[in-house]
C-alpha cells in the first residue's frame, strides 16, 4: 500500500464523512466544519494526483500542489465569510439557523426595495 | 567512533519515544485535566529534548543542528506558555463553578 | 401585380401601428384618437385592390414578415376593415364620450391583429397578428372591472391563452413537417397531408381556432364576453375579432385534398355548434347573450361548410366560406350596433323594430336581403345529402333565435354595458342599410345573381324562415318553462374544475417547504450526482 | 509491509478517527479543537505525499488560522440555543447511504486513474530554467498560473469586502472587536513578545527561500499573519480602522502590483503575464514580497471580521 | 480547436476584458469613498466596448479567438477562449451590469454627510466584481481558473444578497452561502479527478483526450451536480427565493438575470465543450426532466405568491427549468440539433433582460407603492404606466408570446422538440407557458383596473426608464436575424455528445 493509494482511502472518507454531516447536521457552524473536512478530502485528491505524476527525477507535480495551495486560501476566505454572516446574524436575530421559514417575514412588504 | 554515535542516539532517542509515551499514557490515564497537564508538559519536554540531543549528532551541518536546537527552544516555549493558559482556563473555570 | 402592390398590405399593419405610437406621445395623442378610424383604410384600399387586381404578396426578410392577399382574404379584410373604420369613428370622433387613452391602446392594437390575421402569410407572422387580436381584448375587460367584466376578462384570457397554446404546438408541427423548412403558410399546408404528424396537427388547429370560433365545447367564452363589453368593442370582437378563427381554418386546412374523416367529423362538430347554439340561445334574456350565440350558431355554419369542403376536397371553398362569412361581419357588427340604438332608445323602439327584424333575420338567409346571397354562397358546400338538410334546419334555427333576439331588443336597457355612443345610436339604420346592401356589390365576386336570385332558390332560402318564425311563435308561448342557463352555460363547470386545480396547489408548497429544508435538498444534490454517475458510467 | 506502511496507515486510522470525532462531538467548541488536531496531522499527511509547501500551507492557513477563526466563532455561537432539531432517523440512514456511495464513487475513481499518470513535471521543470526559480510550486503559482494567482488574491480582497459589509452602518470605517479579552494571560503576552519576533524572521525567511526551497509568499505570509493575530490576541497590538487608507493600500498592493506586471508584460516580454527573459527572478521576488503584505494583513483581517466600533475622528 | 493552437490576433482583449473589472475593484477598494461608484460607472463603456469588439472579431474571424496568457499555451499555461455564445454573454453582462448601475445611483449614493458608506462601497465593488467573474466564466478555457472565477461570482454575489443588513437577509445569504460551497467543492473535485486522468484542465485538450474512465464518470457528475447547485435547478433551489427576493432591486437584477447564467454556462462547456467524446445514456434526459420540473413547480409557485418580488424569483427558477431543454434538444448531430442549442441560448438572453428588467420595475414599484404585495396592485397600473409596461413586456417574454425574445426561444425549442419526437419537453413548453400566463396575469390584472391609488411618492422616471429599456431588450431580441444564430454557432463544437442515436 503505497502513501498515494492510502491517500485516496483518507480522501475519500473524508469527503463520504463531511458530506454526512454537511447534510444531517443542523448547526451552520458544523456545516461549515464539515465543508472544511470535504475540502481537505478534495485536496488530498489533488494531492495524490500530483505525487502520482512522479516521473523520472522528479518526486510529485507540481501544478495540482499549486492549485491545492491556491485552494487552501480559497477555502480559508469562504470559512470568513461564512463566520462573519453566522456571528451578525447571532446579533441581530438570537439564532442561527438555516430553517427554511426563517426569512419568510409576514408580508408586510416591510423590506427594501 | 561513529559505533559509539549510533549508540548514543539510540539510548537517547529511545529514551525519549519512553518520555513521549510515558506522558501520552498519563494523558490517558490521568483522573483530572490538570494532572493531566501537569505530566503531559513534563515528560514531553524531557522527550522532545533527549530526541533533539540524539539527533544532534546526525544532523549534517551545524546550521541544521543549530535549526535542531532552535525548533527544540520554541516548542519550550510554547508549551510552557500554553500549559499557563490551559491551567489558568482550568482554574478560572474552577472559580466559575 | 402592378409595382405599388405591396404598398397596401404593408399599409395595412404600419398606418395602424403609427396611430398606436402616436397615442404614447401626449402632444399627438388628441388628434392620434380623434381620427383613428382613418388607421383602417389602407386595409380597405389594400383588399379592394386585391380583389381588383387579382392577388398579391409582399416579402419582408429582415422583419421576418411576409404577407398575401387574394380573393378569400380580400372580402373578409375589405369588410372587417369597414366595421372598424364605421365603429371606430362612431366611437371615439367624439372626446367626450371617447375611451380613455389606455382603452384606445389595447383597441389599436387588437385592430392591428384583427386586419393582419387577414394578410399575413407565414406562421410566424400569423401567430403575432393572431396573439394580438386575441389578448390586448383584455383592455376592453380590464379598465372598469365590476365583478362581471373581471369574470369575462378572466374567462376570456383563459380561452385565448389555451388556444395561443393549441396553436403554437400545431405551428410547430407544421413547421416540422415542412420539408425545405419554409414559414409561409401555404407550403406548410400543401406537405401537411404528407405530415407524419398530420392527424395531430389538425386536431390541434381545429382546437385552437375552434376557441376563438366558440365551437363546442370551447363556447362558454362568448357570451360572458360580449355580454360585458362596451357596444363598440363587441361590434368589432364579434364582428371582425371572430374572423380570425375562421381565415384560421381557411388558410390552414388543406382544402383541396379530400380528408373524408377529418372533414365530416369537422362538419359535424360545426352542426353540433349551429344548433347548441340555437338552443342555449332561446333561453337568454340578454339580447347581448343572445347575439353570442348566434355567432356561435353561424361559426358552427361555417365549420360545417369547411368540413364537407374538407371532405370533398373543394379547392375553391375558401372564396364561398368567405362570402358567408363577410355578410356574418356586417350583420353582426349592425347588430350589436342596434342593442345599443335600443338600449338608448327604452322601450318604445317604434320602426326600429321592423329594421332590426329583416337585419336579424338576414342572418337566417331571408330573401333578397345580403344574407340570402350568402347561403346561396354556402350552398353548394353542402351539396344535396344530409348535409344539406342540416343547413336548412341551422337556417330555421336561426330565424328562430334571431326572433327571439327581437323580441328582447327593447329590454335592451336593462341590462349592463349596453349604452352606446351617441353617433353610433343616430346612425345605426345607415350600418343595417349597409349590412343589408353590401353583400350585393360583393356576391358577384364568388357567384351569379341569376342563379341565386331565381324563384326556387327563393323559396329554398324562405321556407326555413317560416318554419322558424312558427317555431318563435310557439317558443313565445313555452318562455316561461324555458330553463334559466346561465350565460357561458358550461362554462360554470369548468370555473369549478379551475378552481379544484388552484386548491390542488398546496401540494406544491408542501414540496417546496420539504426542498426548502437543507436536508431534503443535500440529498437531492447526491442523488442526482449519483444519477448523472450512472447515466455516464454505462456507456451505450 | 515495512515500518513506514504501518505509520501511514496508522496516520491515516488517526486522520479518518478526528475527522469522525469532530462530526460526532456534541459541544461545537471540541469539534473544532478537533479539527484543528486534524488539520495538523493531515500536514504530516502532506509531507508524506512529498508536498512540503502544501504541508507548511496546511499547518498555517488549513488548521492555524482557520483554527483560531473557528475557535473564536464557537466560543460565541456554542451559548446559542439549539436552532433546529436533527433531521429523523431515516433521513440520516439515507444521508449515510448516499454519502458511502459518492465516497466508494470517489475511492474508485481515485484507485483507476490512469498508468501511467499523466505529468506535467517534465515541462515545469524545462521552462522553470527561463524563471530561474527552484520550486517548480513556487513556478506554477507566479509565472505558469500566475493568472490564478492573481485573481485568487482579488478574491481575497472581496472576501474582506465581504466580512467588512455585513457590519452595522454606524461602525463603517472603524475598527474590528479586539481579539483578546481586556486584560489578557501574562503567559499570553509573554508568549507574544517572545514569538512573534522570531516568527517574524522565520516567515520573512520562508518567502525568501521559496523562490528555490519549500515555502513562498503563501506560507510566510500566513506565518506573519500568525504572528500578527498572536500579538492582536495578547493586545500588543489592536486591530486597525478599516478606514484607514494605508491599510486599504496595503491590502491591495499584493494583487494590484500582480495585476500592474502582468499589464505590463507585452511591453516587456510581449505577452500578458509574461517576465522578460533573464529579468524573471528579482521581478518574481518583486511581486511576492507585496503578496506576502497582502497575505499577512489579510488573513488576520479575516479572523478580527467586521468594525465593531465607531469610526473615531 | 487544435492544442497547438496559440494566441491568435486580437486575444488581448479578452485579457483586458477581464482585467479592467479586476484593476476597478482593486482601485476601488483602494480609494474608497465615492470613487467606487465613479469607477464602476466609468468603466462600464470601455467594458461595453471591449464586449463589442470582441463579438466583432469572433465575427469577423468566424473561429473562436485565443489568447495564450504568458505566451505558453496549455497544458502548462492558461489560455483564454472566445467564441460565439462567448461574445454574446459578454455584450449581454456589459449591457446589463451598468443597467443596474445606473438605476442603483439612487439607493447606493454615498450620502453627502459621510466619507464613505457601507452600502455604496459594498455594492459598487461587488458590482463590479460580479462583471470581472463572469468575463472570466465567458471566455476562460481552463477547469480550475473557472474555478477561481466561480469563487469570485459567489463571493460576489453574497454581499449584494445581504446588503440591505437585516436579519432575514443574513440568513438568506448564509443559505446561499453554505450550498454555494456545497456546489463549487463538487466542482473541484471533479476537476481534480478530469487531472488526474488527462493531465491538464485546458477544455479543448480534455475535449481531445476524453475516453470513458471511472475518473471522468466521478467527475462529469460531481461537476454537473454543483453548477446545478449554483444555478438553482429544481430541486437545488433553496436558496434561491430568499436571496433573490431580499436583495435590493439592482441587486436582484443581476443576480436573477446573470449570475445564475453563470454556473449553467460552465454546465454547458462541461457538457458540450470537455465531454462529448464521452458515450453517455441519458445525462441529457436527467437534465432535462430537472428542468422540466422545474418549469412546471417553479411556475406553480410563482402563482402562489403574495408578493411581487418573491413570485419574480420563483418565475426564474421556472425559466432556468427552460435552460435545461437544451441538453435533450441541443446535443447530438442531428437536423434539429441547431434549433435546439439556439432556442436554449435565446432562451438564457431572453430571460437575463426580461427578469432584470423585471425586478428593476418592481423596484419602482416598491419605492412608490411602499409595498409590494400583489394583492394591493388594484389601480397602480394607471398611476405608474411605464412601470407596468414594463412589466407586461417582460411577462410577454417570459410566457413566449410575440414579439419577444422568449417567444423566439420557445418557437426553436418546440421546433427541436416536435421534429426529434420528444414530444414531452414541447408539452412542458406549453404548461409553462399557460402557467406563466397565470403569474403574469396575477401582476396585471389587478392593476389595470382604474380604482384609485395612493403613492409613497411618484415613480422615478429614470427608474422606469432603464427598466424599460431592458424589456424592449427583450422583446427586440424577438426579431433576431438569421446572422445572429450564425453568431451563436462560432466555435460550437461539431462533434456532439452521443447522447442520443
Amino acid at each position: 500500500m503505497s502513501p498515494p493509494i492510502i491517500a485516496g482511502f483518507v480522501g475519500a472518507g473524508l469527503v463520504g464523512l463531511g458530506l454526512y454531516a454537511l447534510i444531517v447536521n443542523p448547526e451552520p457552524l458544523k456545516k461549515l466544519l464539515a465543508f472544511n473536512l470535504i475540502g481537505s478530502g478534495v485536496f488530498l485528491v489533488f494531492g495524490i494526483v500530483a505525487r502520482r505524476g512522479a516521473v523520472g527525477v522528479f518526486p510529485f507535480d507540481p501544478v495540482p500542489q499549486a492549485m491545492v495551495i491556491t485552494g487552501i486560501v480559497v477555502a480559508f476566505a469562504a470559512s470568513a465569510l461564512a463566520v462573519a454572516l453566522m456571528l451578525r446574524l447571532a446579533e441581530e436575530s438570537g439564532r442561527v439557523t438555516l430553517d427554511p421559514d426563517a426569512w419568510t417575514k409576514p408580508d408586510d412588504g416591510a423590506e427594501g426595495p | 567512533m561513529s559505533l559509539a554515535v549510533d549508540l548514543f542516539s539510540l539510548l537517547a532517542i529511545g529514551a525519549g519515544v519512553f518520555f513521549f509515551l510515558a506522558g501520552t499514557v498519563a494523558l490517558l490515564r490521568f483522573p483530572d485535566s490538570l494532572s493531566r497537564l501537569h505530566a503531559l508538559t513534563k515528560s514531553d519536554n524531557l522527550g522532545l529534548g533527549l530526541v533533539v540531543l540524539g539527533l544532534l549528532p546526525r544532523a549534517g551541518t551545524p546550521l541544521s543542528a543549530l535549526k535542531l536546537i532552535v525548533l527544540w527552544g520554541l516548542v519550550q516555549l510554547s508549551s510552557a506558555s500554553v500549559a499557563q493558559l490551559v491551567g489558568a482556563a482550568l482554574r478560572r473555570r474552577g472559580a466559575a463553578e | 401585380m402592378t409595382a405599388f402592390g405591396p404598398i397596401f398590405p404593408a399599409a395595412t399593419l404600419a398606418v395602424p401601428t403609427a396611430f398606436l405610437v402616436a397615442v404614447f406621445f401626449p402632444r399627438l395623442r388628441d388628434s392620434a384618437l380623434a381620427l383613428q378610424w382613418v388607421a383602417p383604410i389602407p386595409a380597405l384600399a389594400a383588399a379592394i385592390f386585391a380583389l381588383a387586381c387579382g392577388p398579391f404578396a409582399l416579402d419582408a426578410p429582415a422583419l421576418k414578415l411576409s404577407l398575401w392577399l387574394d380573393l378569400p382574404t380580400a372580402l373578409l379584410l375589405a369588410v372587417s376593415a369597414l366595421l372598424w373604420i364605421a365603429v371606430g369613428a362612431g366611437a371615439f370622433f367624439d372626446r367626450v364620450e371617447r375611451p380613455e387613452p389606455r382603452a384606445a391602446v389595447s383597441w389599436l392594437l387588437t385592430m392591428i391583429g384583427s386586419l393582419g390575421v387577414f394578410v399575413a402569410d407565414d406562421l410566424l407572422s400569423f401567430y403575432l397578428v393572431y396573439a394580438l387580436v386575441s389578448i390586448p381584448a383584455y383592455g376592453m375587460f380590464a379598465f372598469d372591472p365590476s365583478p362581471g367584466t373581471a369574470r369575462a376578462g378572466r374567462v376570456t384570457m383563459a380561452f385565448a391563452i389555451l388556444g395561443e397554446a393549441f396553436l403554437l404546438f400545431a405551428f410547430g408541427m407544421l413547421a416540422a413537417g415542412e420539408p425545405h423548412g419554409s414559414l409561409r403558410i401555404p407550403d406548410v399546408v400543401a406537405a401537411l397531408p404528407g405530415s407524419p404528424w398530420r392527424d395531430a396537427a389538425l386536431a390541434l388547429l381545429v382546437a385552437g381556432f375552434g376557441a376563438k370560433m366558440g365551437l363546442v365545447p370551447l363556447n362558454g367564452w362568448t357570451p360572458l364576453s360580449y355580454a360585458a363589453t362596451r357596444i363598440p368593442a363587441a361590434a368589432v370582437l364579434s364582428g371582425a375579432g371572430v374572423k380570425a378563427g375562421v381565415i384560421g381554418l381557411i388558410r390552414f386546412l388543406p382544402l383541396g385534398v379530400p380528408m373524408a374523416g377529418w372533414g365530416e367529423a369537422l362538419a359535424v362538430l360545426g352542426f353540433a355548434t349551429a344548433f347548441y347554439g340555437v338552443a342555449i340561445g332561446v333561453t337568454q334574456q340578454n339580447p347581448k347573450a343572445v347575439l353570442a350565440y348566434s355567432s356561435m350558431s353561424q361559426m358552427g355554419v361555417i365549420a360545417a361548410a369547411l368540413g364537407m369542403a374538407l371532405a370533398a376536397g373543394d379547392a375553391n371553398a375558401p372564396a364561398l366560406v368567405a362570402c358567408y362569412a363577410a355578410n356574418h361581419v356586417l350583420v353582426k357588427g349592425a347588430l350589436f350596433l342596434a342593442v345599443g340604438a335600443f338600449a338608448a332608445r327604452g322601450v318604445r323602439p317604434g320602426a326600429w323594430s321592423l329594421i332590426a327584424l329583416v337585419l336579424a333575420l338576414s342572418l337566417a338567409g331571408l330573401p333578397l336581403t345580403g344574407g340570402a346571397l350568402a347561403k346561396a354562397a354556402s350552398k353548394p358546400l353542402f351539396g344535396y345529402g344530409v348535409a344539406a338538410a342540416l343547413a336548412a334546419a341551422s337556417s330555421a334555427g336561426s330565424a328562430l333565435l334571431m326572433v327571439h333576439f327581437v323580441s328582447r331588443l327593447p329590454f335592451s336597457w336593462r341590462f349592463d354595458a349596453t349604452a352606446s355612443p351617441v353617433r353610433l345610436v343616430r346612425s345605426w339604420p345607415w350600418f343595417a342599410g349597409a349590412a343589408l346592401l353590401l353583400p350585393y356589390v360583393l356576391f358577384p365576386l364568388v357567384g351569379s345573381f341569376g342563379d341565386a336570385l331565381s324563384p326556387s332558390k327563393l323559396w329554398d332560402a324562405l321556407w326555413p324562415i317560416l318554419v322558424g318564425g312558427l317555431l318563435a311563435v310557439w317558443l313565445a308561448r313555452v318562455a316561461d318553462r324555458l330553463p334559466r342557463i346561465p350565460p357561458g352555460d358550461m362554462i360554470v363547470f369548468g370555473e369549478a374544475a379551475f378552481d379544484r386545480c388552484l386548491a390542488s396547489a398546496t401540494l406544491f408548497d408542501r414540496i417546496d417547504l420539504a426542498f426548502r429544508g437543507w436536508p431534503a435538498a443535500g440529498l437531492a444534490l447526491l442523488a442526482i450526482a449519483l444519477a448523472l454517475a450512472y447515466a455516464t458510467a454505462n456507456a451505450g | 509491509m515495512t515500518l513506514f506502511d504501518a505509520l501511514d496507515l496508522a496516520l491515516a486510522a488517526i486522520v479518518l478517527g478526528l475527522a469522525a470525532w469532530t462530526i460526532a462531538a456534541r459541544e461545537v467548541f471540541s469539534a473544532v479543537v478537533g479539527y484543528v488536531a486534524y488539520g495538523l496531522l493531515l500536514a504530516i499527511v502532506w509531507v508524506r505525499l512529498y508536498a512540503p509547501d502544501v504541508a507548511l500551507t496546511e499547518a498555517a492557513i488549513g488548521s492555524g488560522v482557520t483554527g483560531v477563526l473557528l475557535v473564536a466563532a464557537s466560543t460565541r455561537l456554542g451559548r446559542l440555543p439549539k436552532a433546529e432539531a436533527p433531521p429523523g432517523a431515516a433521513l440520516k440512514i439515507a444521508a449515510a447511504a448516499l454519502s458511502l456511495i459518492v465516497a466508494g464513487l470517489l475511492a474508485a475513481a481515485v484507485l483507476y486513474l490512469p498508468d501511467p499518470a499523466p505529468s506535467l513535471a517534465p515541462e515545469a521543470d524545462k521552462d522553470l530554467a527561463a524563471t530561474g526559480l527552484g520550486n517548480a510550486v513556487t513556478g506554477v503559482l507566479i509565472a505558469y498560473r500566475s493568472f490564478d494567482t492573481m485573481l485568487e488574491k482579488v478574491v481575497l480582497v472581496l472576501a474582506v469586502v465581504g466580512v467588512w459589509s455585513v457590519a452595522p452602518d454606524r461602525f463603517w470605517g472603524g475598527a474590528p472587536a479586539p481579539l483578546g479579552p481586556a486584560a489578557p494571560e501574562a503567559a499570553l503576552v509573554f508568549l507574544a513578545r517572545i514569538l512573534a519576533p522570531i516568527g517574524i524572521v522565520i516567515g520573512v525567511q520562508m518567502f525568501w527561500v521559496g523562490a528555490d526551497d519549500p515555502g513562498g509568499a503563501f506560507q510566510g505570509g500566513a506565518i506573519l499573519a500568525a504572528m500578527w493575530i498572536i500579538v492582536m490576541m495578547a493586545r500588543l497590538a489592536e486591530p486597525p480602522r478599516i478606514g484607514s487608507g494605508w491599510l486599504r493600500l496595503a491590502l491591495v498592493s499584493g494583487p494590484a502590483v500582480f495585476l500592474l506586471v502582468g499589464l505590463a508584460g507585452p511591453l516587456m516580454a510581449g505577452s500578458f503575464f509574461a517576465f522578460p527573459a533573464g529579468f524573471a527572478k528579482p521581478l518574481i521576488l518583486f511581486i511576492e514580497a507585496f503578496m506576502v503584505l497582502s497575505i499577512a494583513l489579510t488573513l488576520p483581517l479575516l479572523v478580527a471580521g467586521p468594525p465593531s466600533r465607531e469610526a473615531g475622528p | 480547436m487544435t492544442p497547438a493552437e496559440t494566441t491568435t490576433s486580437s486575444g488581448a482583449l479578452l485579457v483586458l476584458a477581464i482585467l479592467l473589472p479586476s484593476a476597478g475593484i482593486l482601485a476601488s477598494f483602494a480609494l474608497g469613498g465615492r470613487n467606487a461608484e465613479r469607477i464602476a460607472l466609468g468603466s462600464a463603456p470601455l467594458a461595453l466596448a471591449i464586449a463589442l469588439s470582441v463579438l466583432a472579431e469572433v465575427w469577423r474571424a468566424g473561429r473562436p479567438i485565443v489568447y495564450a496568457i504568458a505566451g505558453l499555451s496549455p497544458p502548462l499555461g492558461i489560455a483564454l477562449r472566445a467564441d460565439g455564445i462567448s461574445a454574446v454573454m459578454l455584450v449581454t453582462s456589459a449591457l446589463i451590469i451598468p443597467a443596474a448601475g445606473l438605476y442603483a445611483r439612487a439607493g447606493f449614493a454615498t450620502p453627502p454627510a459621510e466619507r464613505e458608506s457601507r452600502k455604496a462601497f459594498t455594492f459598487w465593488i461587488m458590482l463590479q466584481a460580479i462583471s470581472a467573474a463572469l468575463a472570466i466564466i465567458f471566455v476562460s478555457g481552463d477547469l480550475f481558473n473557472l474555478y477561481v472565477a466561480l469563487e469570485l461570482l459567489t463571493f460576489a454575489a453574497l454581499p449584494l444578497a445581504c446588503v440591505e443588513g437585516r436579519a432575514e437577509t443574513f440568513a438568506a445569504a448564509l443559505r446561499y452561502l453554505l450550498f454555494a460551497l456545497f456546489g463549487s467543492i463538487f466542482y473541484l473535485l471533479g476537476a481534480a479527478l478530469l487531472y488526474g486522468a488527462f493531465g491538464t484542465l485546458d477544455i479543448a485538450l480534455l475535449a481531445e483526450r476524453m475516453r470513458p474512465l471511472p475518473a471522468v464518470t466521478a467527475a462529469a457528475a460531481l461537476m454537473s451536480a454543483g453548477l446545478l447547485a449554483k444555478t438553482a435547478l429544481f430541486p437545488l433551489h433553496l436558496w434561491l427565493p430568499p436571496a433573490h427576493a431580499n436583495a435590493p432591486a439592482p441587486a436582484s437584477a443581476v443576480l436573477s438575470g446573470l449570475v445564475v447564467k453563470g454556473s449553467f454556462f460552465l454546465t454547458l462547456r462541461l457538457w458540450f465543450y470537455v465531454l462529448p467524446a464521452l458515450p453517455a445514456v441519458g445525462f441529457d434526459a436527467i437534465l432535462g426532466a430537472l428542468g422540466s420540473g422545474a418549469v412546471v413547480f417553479g411556475s406553480v409557485l410563482a402563482l402562489m405568491q403574495p408578493r411581487l418580488k418573491l413570485l419574480i424569483a420563483y418565475s426564474t427558477i421556472a425559466q432556468i427549468g427552460y435552460l435545461f431543454l437544451i441538453f435533450p434538444l441541443g446535443s447530438g448531430l442531428h437536423a434539429w440539433t441547431a434549433d435546439g442549442w439556439n432556442g436554449g441560448l435565446m432562451q438564457v438572453l431572453a430571460h437575463a433582460f426580461a427578469k432584470a428588467a423585471m425586478f428593476l420595475a418592481a423596484g419602482v414599484l416598491y419605492e412608490s407603492l411602499g409595498h409590494d404585495k400583489i394583492a394591493k396592485f388594484s389601480g397602480a397600473a394607471k398611476a405608474m404606466p411605464m412601470t407596468f409596461l414594463t412589466l407586461g413586456l417582460g411577462g410577454l417574454s417570459l410566457m413566449g408570446l410575440p414579439p419577444s425574445g422568449g417567444f423566439a426561444a420557445k418557437w426553436l425549442l418546440l421546433r427541436a422538440s416536435v421534429a426529434s419526437g420528444q414530444w414531452v419537453w414541447a408539452l412542458v413548453l406549453l404548461v409553462g407557458g399557460l402557467l406563466a400566463a397565470g403569474y403574469v396575469y396575477r401582476i396585471l390584472a389587478p392593476a389595470l383596473s382604474s380604482d384609485p391609488v395612493a403613492l409613497k411618492a411618484p415613480p422615478r422616471r429614470a427608474g422606469e426608464a432603464i427598466a424599460l429599456s431592458l424589456a424592449l431588450v427583450a422583446v427586440v431580441l424577438g426579431f433576431a436575424p438569421e446572422s445572429f444564430f450564425q453568431l451563436l454557432d462560432i466555435g460550437r463544437p461539431a462533434l456532439a455528445t452521443a447522447g442520443l442515436p
